[in-house]
């Protein structure tokens, strides 16, 4: 039995004006439990608050109820006042009667009979209040930063410089990223590699930074504040201590023909090689799959010829066992294959490519030293076309549905770089929308358009026929409603940007939410874009979804902003109101767990003492770090052995029992 | 079937007395003809009592919830249907797989003996099963009756004779299915009623309940330790019900509670002493899950997840479902 | 004499569930911007639509509800990312299989409501109160102990 | 002895009606059970073993035994019992017929505390027994000599081809009988012997006839309570209530309280000691185990209560539960297997 | 309405609450006009409710000879007792009884020298026999009473015990407490090693209530010290529904706790199947 005192607030006119304060304050004297009822002007004012507090300390209360505004106005100064009394500070409930009440009804009649049910409804609950605790839980002062491309770096670097320490993980032999691959960026055609490199040397030399290259995360587990995360770093086959980075090993490597992951397979490197010349770190990688000593025992000419013994073939994959308070994921993205449509050659004729291998090809460090030419028959082309929208916007079978964002640019900034150089060129973009949002983005597009007099057609192109080694494309021009051929020599498919596939074991391990395009999900669309919704977890760049680089480097820096948030604190005071799980009751079923947006709830065997009978059982266990307290939970167990704290089952049938009762 | 229960036999023997198992599921003869009860046997003597037959109707799966804490295992002998359900508590993890020894047995249907009451034949001695007829002996003389025409009501509505999970089969051969059209066509009947009509219905039958727990305590999904019903902190639980009010909601919350899970084993009509038709409340929900999620067998596949914890972007909202009752 | 005895006009009792982050900030909004609706309208704050159980929505007719509308975020606006998806689905199999046993299926309904939505919010309230109105008393899923 | 033609019994039925409410066997939704009794209902007295025993006309599943406000500290008690209407049931067979009178020991034997709600519907309530003419195979009302044949009650009747016989038995039934004699005839009773003969004959043809109780007695208690057999049988049990329902003579109740909203009712309901928490308390439960819940039934029926009550079992051998339990367990089937524990 | 029938309640009111142990208070009931609800006799049991929390079954620890309140010993268990916990005086209650059988203070007992054992809230119910054979002195010959707790904390009545009962009219108290204690210079120890201790004669009639296994140790001291159990008498607890003996729960073996009980021989006790 509680001691509830009810306050029932004036709000000056706002509830008064239409509410009998005297008659809710008169019945809510005989509701049970309560052994006080008083009015005041502004119960949130100075003296309503001090009235509140000295009948807790008079009328020995143990529960207020204050019939006022929105809880969402005033439920934290009531909790303040409780707790300054003495009081829990949920040992509070509001009654919502003046925007769900006075504000709405003009007959002072039934607005009264309605605050006083909210009133009978607010008391119902509070009977039923248990005084809660918010959880507290330690930060270990680390951060994970999975993906080492400019989203992760840039976090790292943010982080790092606010004092905390981070550790890279990169899948790749060196960090960089997509954006390493880029000759120029849009829209202000600067280096692009001019802008990076910088950045990741200070990652690397950073005190605060530790890089893992050619290393993925295994296994994730524990909460925010405390991941346990195991690392493997897979076998380089190169001691990354001794290795000078002389490049010798490199030279001497006989075997050439494995295909450039960073030139996108339009060049060839070695078996042993790094990535690029400015490849961070600069040790050299032993490709097991192409390496002769791999495949058949023999060769070891690098081991040969290097001068600090740094080759070790008998490297194994190492794990790494570290503690983290929070985890950004940066996995980034991978451009979409064309393959899947034929339509396109793309695969069939050497002279379809896609952006990202023309961007290679541009790039004076590129396969072709910078020089554009037909890969088929190494002759410059005399006609260009820009195929948009290939995998973006389609539906859903037949790629992806969203539109990703930075193809219109790069198409454009690819015209003017291909018009720049060779005036002479006819270049053509298929288009169907250009859409050009961003700070000088439209005028960069423009100045494609009308100054380099790139050829813009809006239309969709049907497919693309090889005619005596030409390309005919065939289209329809969406504008005049015709249908147009033109010949090109080179084709460039702007292809979407996607989700890279093994992100969703990732997302699974972090029990973090992805939608059907592999893009994980921001705990609220707008309000926490850089968050997941599972606490500790957050988002840096196109692993959230397509993102151009200063889009990116703005929530790299967002997202370390708020792990710093986390990182900063000694200790995390969680939400008492979560979901709790009777273990008498569980039946140890799964259900609750296959809800649960959080993956809060973990199933442990557990000796159980059930009236004398003592026995195992599987029962569910609710981290208190990572619940949210939706309820999800709490509806999916059958037996109603999970419950919400603060919203039990009984409190919310109290409040359907009192609002019905007439 | 009788072949098939030899071996049965056979196989229980074999496994008790090579000690790979420690008790045996089956059923058990007793002393009217039709019945054939669950029992444990513990000792190869006790299988002389053991019996596999057209009245073997339970659906021993339940029996297997928390053998786990008793270290030992046990051999179950499940027809086709029953292993469904043997998957949903799989994966439910009510059962681990480790403690069980699963023989799946085949099937030609079962008979509802409450059917042949139901046709006014009392005083039943003896049954004789021959081919698609029955030979009835009875104090009162001897009848007849077409075998299909007593089957259970499960049984109509059979599944398919392959088992879902298994260690061995034995006589699967012998498995016929017995399904006779759509299992939703009742459901179906009902939906195209008027809501008064429905409404009267409704009241008929689940006026009848007694409020045994029977439908529960049989029902392999319903494995809460303790049910909300029971437990005097829910706020809901009763031990009769007093109006019209707790018979619905009794039967609206069991249905759902195992909406998802519920794999169709027929259990809780086979055993309500009303005849109410239970099945039908389940089978809607199945119904709507079909329709609305995609086609779901509960206990297909251990991995299976309920559709109710699940979902979709695109998921019909209920609102529509409740106004335009179409969506069929 | 009968025609003198004025039938009271028929207020129908409402339980609305509104999720605290959407619905009940709607709820709110239509407050602070004065929009009418009926008194019959009683709101219980939850934390997200998908806390509300079946249960509650059965114990509130039994004990003499007229209608239940469950208030929850816009699919894929939930606070919680997924809460209302399994609204969505536990609310169709149970609005369903109401109708199916005989429930008029007008008196439940599940809605979205967006915190920005306070006039929907409102026009929502009205219009289901409206409906109730025409159809009168719940007599089919009441507890007539509590309706004495 | 009086005697009527069947065709003139709704003459009969709405005759009784008249003065008091009749119930009989009647078929609603594909169901027969004791039901109001109207000139269009579906009688079906070829159905006497009706599913649910009529024990609830007596004792219901539930009643509202007290009312309470409460207001405050104060707690406000409310009169709520009403009166009983006068009633007859029509049909009743004899097992069931006998099975009130074991209700009786329970709930009027003990002067102190006489369930005065039994007590009055007992005292508003006829009950005019009709004798099985098809027993069924699952009877065996002839272990505890209950005659089928000749049933009890306060007044017994035969339908015999064309013809229904009628007998009052006590004053209640000759009071009830003097009301509507006018309708009847005169019998003998030796017009009913053959058919006696006949009902006789399949009774001694059941397979359950010879089913023996011999040694359930109190002197044994300990050695059928401790028996190793209980763990046989009690193992594929489900503790679902069905048997303790269905069942003519199980009258364990529960008293619960329910809110609503205005006032709290005190209910008096039927309970199952196969329940868990049946006996359960904050501080534990006496009987945890399936096992010792199962026993207690049959210990009850076929121990306990003859023990206290001078040899009567609480069973009337209606074969309800033969018929009804899920898995096929009946007190038949307890009894033989334990029949040889505590024989000397 | 009708008074005979067993099952409907008389009103009571809470009129004092005296907390004995942190989770023990023992609470005065009267009528609603004042004196007590009905007569008992000692070791009876009555059923106390708040309607819509619950009903359950309390012995009454007031002696017979107190005819102006009874008293009701409650410990903190569950939904009802929680309840009662926190109630206030004032409070009106659902009373019925008195159920069950009493300690034969009026044959048996008479004329006997008495030895009581008791250990934690099984105090409460010899509590009302003491008080009653205190008050009956005459009738009784040497009283000893041997009571222990978990600790001085968890000992009820104590006042009581201290101030009226120890060594007044020939009555001895012996406490004892299972753990050392600060300030604490009693005897030390489980209650069956101290009545050993104590080196009673067997010719006692002894009447033993406390924690099951408690009791059973008890049990067996007594036998082992030659006790005869057709002299000692202890009080039992079940599940209790109606009080009356027809609910069905809390019976052992044939007999009815609630009718037959709670007081039982302990000779009468071993005849019963075990399951309590």
């Amino acid at each position: 039995m509680q001691r509830i005192g009810a306050f029932v607030c004036w709000c000056g006119s706002n509830i008064a004006g239409t509410v009998d304060i005297d008659a809710v304050t008169k019945s809510a004297a005989d509701e049970p439990g309560v052994v006080y009822s008083a009015e005041y002007q502004y119960m949130c004012s100075e003296g309503g608050q001090l009235a509140i507090r000295r009948a807790v300390e008079e009328h020995g209360l143990t529960g207020i109820a204050v019939c006022a505004c929105s809880p969402r106005m005033h439920e934290t100064t009531f909790r303040k006042t409780a707790a300054a009394a003495g009081l829990n500070p949920y040992m509070v409930e509001i009654a919502n009667i003046r925007e769900h009440c006075s504000w709405i009804h003009k007959n002072r009649e039934s607005a009264t009979e309605k605050a006083t049910i909210l009133m009978r409804a607010a008391i119902a609950k509070l009977n039923l209040n248990k005084p809660l605790f918010p959880g507290e839980s330690g930060v270990v002062k680390r951060a994970l930063v999975i993906g080492g491309g400019i989203a992760g770096i840039q976090t790292a670097l943010d982080i790092a410089d606010a004092g905390y320490e981070v550790d890279i993980v990169e899948k790749s032999p060196t960090i960089g990223g997509r954006m390493a691959q880029l000759d120029k960026t849009f829209p202000t055609l600067d280096c692009s590699a001019c802008i990076l490199t910088p950045k990741m040397v200070d990652a690397a030399q950073h005190d605060n930074i530790s890089l893992y290259t050619y290393s993925e995360v295994d296994e994730v587990s524990g909460y925010v504040g405390s991941f346990s995360v195991k690392i493997r770093q897979k076998a380089r086959s190169v001691n990354r201590e001794l290795c000078n980075g002389c490049g010798d090993c490199i030279t001497k490597c006989p075997v050439k023909k494995a295909n450039s992951e960073f030139d996108e397979g339009l060049s060839k490197r070695s078996a042993i090689y790094v990535p690029f010349a400015q490849a961070v770190p600069n040790i050299p990688v032993v490709d097991r799959e192409n390496c002769t000593r791999f495949k058949t025992g023999k060769c070891g000419l690098c081991e040969k010829i290097c001068g600090t013994k740094a080759i070790d073939f008998e490297q194994q994959d190492e794990i790494i066992e570290r503690e983290y308070g929070v985890i950004i994921v940066a996995t980034g993205f991978k451009p979409l294959s064309p393959e899947r449509y034929g339509e396109y050659l793309y695969g069939q004729s050497p002279d379809v490519l896609t952006s990202l291998e023309f961007e290679r090809m541009m790039n004076a460090a590129g396969p072709t030293g910078g020089v554009l030419k037909r890969l088929s028959n190494n002759e410059k082309p005399k006609s260009i076309v820009f195929i948009q929208c290939v995998g973006s916007r389609a539906d859903a079978k037949k790629g992806k549905t969203y539109c990703s964002k930075i193809c219109c640019m790069y198409t454009a900034k690819h015209a003017m770089l291909v018009k720049e150089k060779y005036p002479d060129i006819d270049v053509h973009v298929f288009y169907i929308d250009v859409r050009t949002p961003g700070k000088n983005f439209d005028e960069f597009y423009r100045r494609a358009a009308e100054q380099y007099d790139v050829n813009y057609i809006k239309g969709m192109v049907g497919k693309l026929a090889d005619e005596d080694g030409r390309l005919r494309v065939i289209a329809s021009d969406l504008l005049d409603g015709k249908q147009i051929t033109i010949d090109a020599d080179l084709v460039v498919l702007a292809t979407a940007v996607e989700a890279s596939p093994d992100v969703r074991a990732l997302g699974t391990m972090l029990t973090a939410s992805m939608d059907q395009n592999n893009f994980f999900t921001e705990a609220h669309p707008k309000l926490r874009p850089v968050e997941s919704p599972t606490a500790g977890i957050f988002l840096s760049g196109v692993c959230q979804g397509p993102k151009d680089i200063p889009e990116t480097v703005a929530q790299a820096g967002a997202a370390a902003v708020k792990a710093l948030g986390i990182l900063s604190k000694n200790k995390l005071i969680g939400n008492p109101c979560i979901a709790e799980s009777n273990e008498l009751l569980c039946n140890g079923c799964s259900c609750c767990e296959n809800v649960c947006p959080y993956g809060a709830i973990e199933y442990t065997e557990k000796e159980i003492n059930d009236h004398g009978n003592r026995n195992n059982r599987r029962v569910a266990q609710v981290n208190e770090a990572i619940c949210q307290g939706c309820g999800a939970c709490t509806v999916a167990c059958p037996s109603g052995s999970m419950d919400l704290k603060g919203f039990t089952n009984r409190q919310i049938m109290a409040e359907v029992d009192a609002i019905c009762r007439t | 079937m009788q072949r098939v229960e030899g071996e049965i036999k056979q196989k229980a023997h074999e496994l008790l007395k090579s000690g790979v198992v420690s008790s045996v599921l089956a059923w058990k003869k007793g002393d009217l003809v039709y019945d054939a009860a669950p029992a444990f046997f513990k000792s190869p003597n006790a299988l002389e009592d053991m019996v596999y037959n057209g009245f073997c109707c339970s659906n021993l799966s339940k029996y297997l919830i928390e053998k786990d804490s008793e270290n030992e295992k046990v051999l179950v002998f499940l027809k086709p249907c029953d292993t469904y359900s043997l998957n949903q508590l799989l994966s439910n993890h009510r059962v681990i797989k480790d403690k069980i020894y699963a023989v799946g047995i085949g099937c030609d249907g079962k008979i509802d003996i409450e059917k042949l009451r139901a046709k006014g034949v009392k005083g039943i001695l003896e049954i004789e099963e021959d081919g698609e007829s029955l030979k009835i002996q009875t104090l009162y003389g001897d009848e007849t009756c077409v075998r299909r025409d007593i089957l259970l009501e499960k049984c109509l509505n059979c599944k398919g004779k392959d088992h879902m999970v298994y260690d061995e089969l034995i006589g699967s051969e012998l498995s016929e299915e017995t399904a006779l059209g759509d299992k939703f066509s009742q459901v179906d009947e009902l939906e195209k009623m008027s809501s008064d009509d429905r409404f009267e219905f409704w009241r008929c039958e689940l006026s009848k309940c007694i409020r045994c727990n029977a439908c529960r305590n049989v029902c392999p999904s319903c494995t809460c330790r303790k049910c909300v019903f029971d437990n005097p902190h829910s706020g809901v639980n009763a031990k009769v019900n007093v109006t019209d009010f707790e018979e619905n909601m009794f039967h609206i919350i069991r249905a759902f509670h195992v909406a998802g899970r519920c794999s169709d084993c027929g259990e809780c009509t086979r055993v309500c002493p009303q005849g109410i038709p239970l099945q039908l409340l389940n089978r809607k929900f199945i119904k709507d899950i079909n329709n609305f999620y995609g086609d779901f067998q509960a206990g297909e596949t251990v991995e299976s997840r309920s559709p109710l914890f699940d979902y979709n972007f695109e998921d019909i909202e209920p609102n529509v479902i409740s106004k335009g009752r179409g969506i069929n | 004499m009968q025609d003198l005895v004025k039938e009271k006009p028929f207020k129908p009792l409402v339980v609305s569930f509104c999720c605290n982050w959407c619905s009940y900030a709607g709820a709110d909004l239509a407050g602070s911007s004065r929009l009418e609706y009926p008194a019959e309208v009683k709101i219980i704050r939850i934390p997200c639509s998908c806390r509300v159980d079946p249960l509650f929505v059965l114990r509130a007719f039994q004990r003499g509800a007229d209608g239940v509308i469950i208030n929850g975020c816009h699919p894929g606006d939930c606070h919680y990312s997924t809460g209302n998806y399994y609204t969505r689905r536990r609310m169709a199999m149970l609005f369903s299989m109401l109708d199916f046993i005989g429930i008029e299926k007008e008196r439940t309904r599940l809605e979205w409501v967006s915190a920005a939505e306070g006039a929907r919010f409102a026009s929502v309230m009205n219009e289901f109160v409206g409906e109730l109105r025409e159809m009168g008393e719940n007599k089919r899923l009441g507890d007539i102990r509590c309706k004495e | 002895m009086l005697k009527l033609p069947v065709s003139k019994m709704d003459e009969l039925f709405s005759l009784i009606n008249s003065e008091r409410t009749l119930y009989m066997p009647l078929e609603k939704n594909s169901e027969i059970c004791f039901d109001k009794w109207s000139s269009d209902a579906s009688i079906r007295l070829d159905k006497l073993n009706t599913v649910k025993s009529p024990k609830d006309f007596f004792f219901p599943a539930s009643e509202n035994i007290a009312a309470f406000k409460t207001k405050g500290k104060e707690i406000i008690m409310d009169d709520i019992r009403s009166e009983i209407e006068p009633f007859a049931l029509f049909g009743v067979r004899a097992c069931d017929a006998e099975s009130f009178n074991l209700l009786d020991l329970i709930f009027l034997n003990d002067k102190d505390f006489v369930d005065t709600f039994y007590e009055s519907r007992r005292q508003n309530g006829i009950i005019i027994t009709t004798a099985c003419n098809e027993p069924e195979e699952t009877c065996f009302c002839n272990v505890f000599n209950i005659d089928a044949a000749n049933p009890g009650g306060d007044i017994s009747t035969w339908i015999i081809d064309d013809t229904l016989y009628w007998n009052s038995l006590t004053k209640k039934g000759s009071g009830l009988t003097e009301k509507i004699k006018k309708m009847f005839e005169q019998a003998d009773e030796s017009e009913i012997a053959d058919h006696q003969a006949k009902i006789s004959g399949v009774i001694n043809k059941l397979p359950f006839k010879d089913l023996s109780l011999d040694g359930f007695t109190g002197e044994a208690l300990i050695e059928k309570f401790s028996s190793n057999q209980w763990e046989e049988i009690c193992h594929t049990c489900l503790s679902c209530g069905t048997c303790t329902f269905i069942c003519p003579t199980c009258h364990c109740y529960d008293i619960q309280d329910f809110d609503t909203g205005k006032e709290i009712h005190r209910i008096k309901c039927w309970d199952s000691c196969m329940y868990y928490d049946f006996t359960l308390m904050a501080h534990g439960n006496p009987r945890t185990s399936l096992l010792e819940r199962f026993r207690q039934r049959y210990m009850h029926k076929l121990v306990y209560f003859p023990e206290n009550n001078d040899g009567a079992y609480a069973c009337v051998g209606c074969g309800r539960c033969v018929q009804k339990c899920p898995i096929s367990m009946n007190i038949v089937k307890v009894a033989k297997a334990l029949k040889y524990e505590g024989m000397k | 309405m009708n008074n005979k029938e067993a099952l409907i309640p008389k009103l009571g009111i809470i009129t004092d609450i005296r907390d004995e142990t942190p989770d023990v208070k023992t609470f005065s009931v009267t009528a609603l006009n004042g004196g007590v609800v009905f007569p008992h006799m000692p070791g009876q049991c009555a059923m106390l409710s708040i309607p819509g929390v619950g009903e359950a079954m309390f012995s009454i620890c007031s002696s017979p000879t107190n005819k102006e309140f009874m008293e009701y010993s409650i410990k903190k268990a569950g939904v009802l007792t929680d309840w009662l916990h926190l109630a206030e005086i004032g409070q009106q209650i659902t009373v019925r009884g008195p159920y069950g059988n009493a300690f034969p203070v009026e044959d048996d007992l008479k004329g006997k020298d008495i030895l009581f054992i008791a250990g934690g809230i099984g105090l409460a119910p010899l509590r009302s026999v003491i008080n009653y054979v205190r008050d009956h002195r005459e009738n009784y010959g040497e009283v000893d009473i041997v009571y222990g707790a978990r600790s001085a904390d968890d000992l009820v009545f104590r006042k009581e015990i201290e101030n009226e009962w120890d060594s007044k009219n020939g009555v001895k108290v012996h406490l004892t407490i299972d753990r050392e204690q600060e300030g604490w210079d009693g005897n030390v120890g489980f209650v069956p090693g101290f009545v050993k201790s104590l080196k009673f004669t067997p010719d006692r009639t002894t009447l033993v209530c406390g924690p099951p296994i408690m009791i059973k140790f008890v049990l067996k001291t007594l036998e082992e010290m030659g006790f005869d159990s057709t002299k000692i008498y202890t009080t039992m607890e079940l599940r209790m529904k109606c009080g009356i003996g027809k609910c069905g729960r809390c019976n052992i073996g044939s007999k009815y706790v609630c009718k037959d009980g709670p007081v039982f021989r302990c000779d009468d006790l071993a005849k019963l199947p075990d399951e309590y």
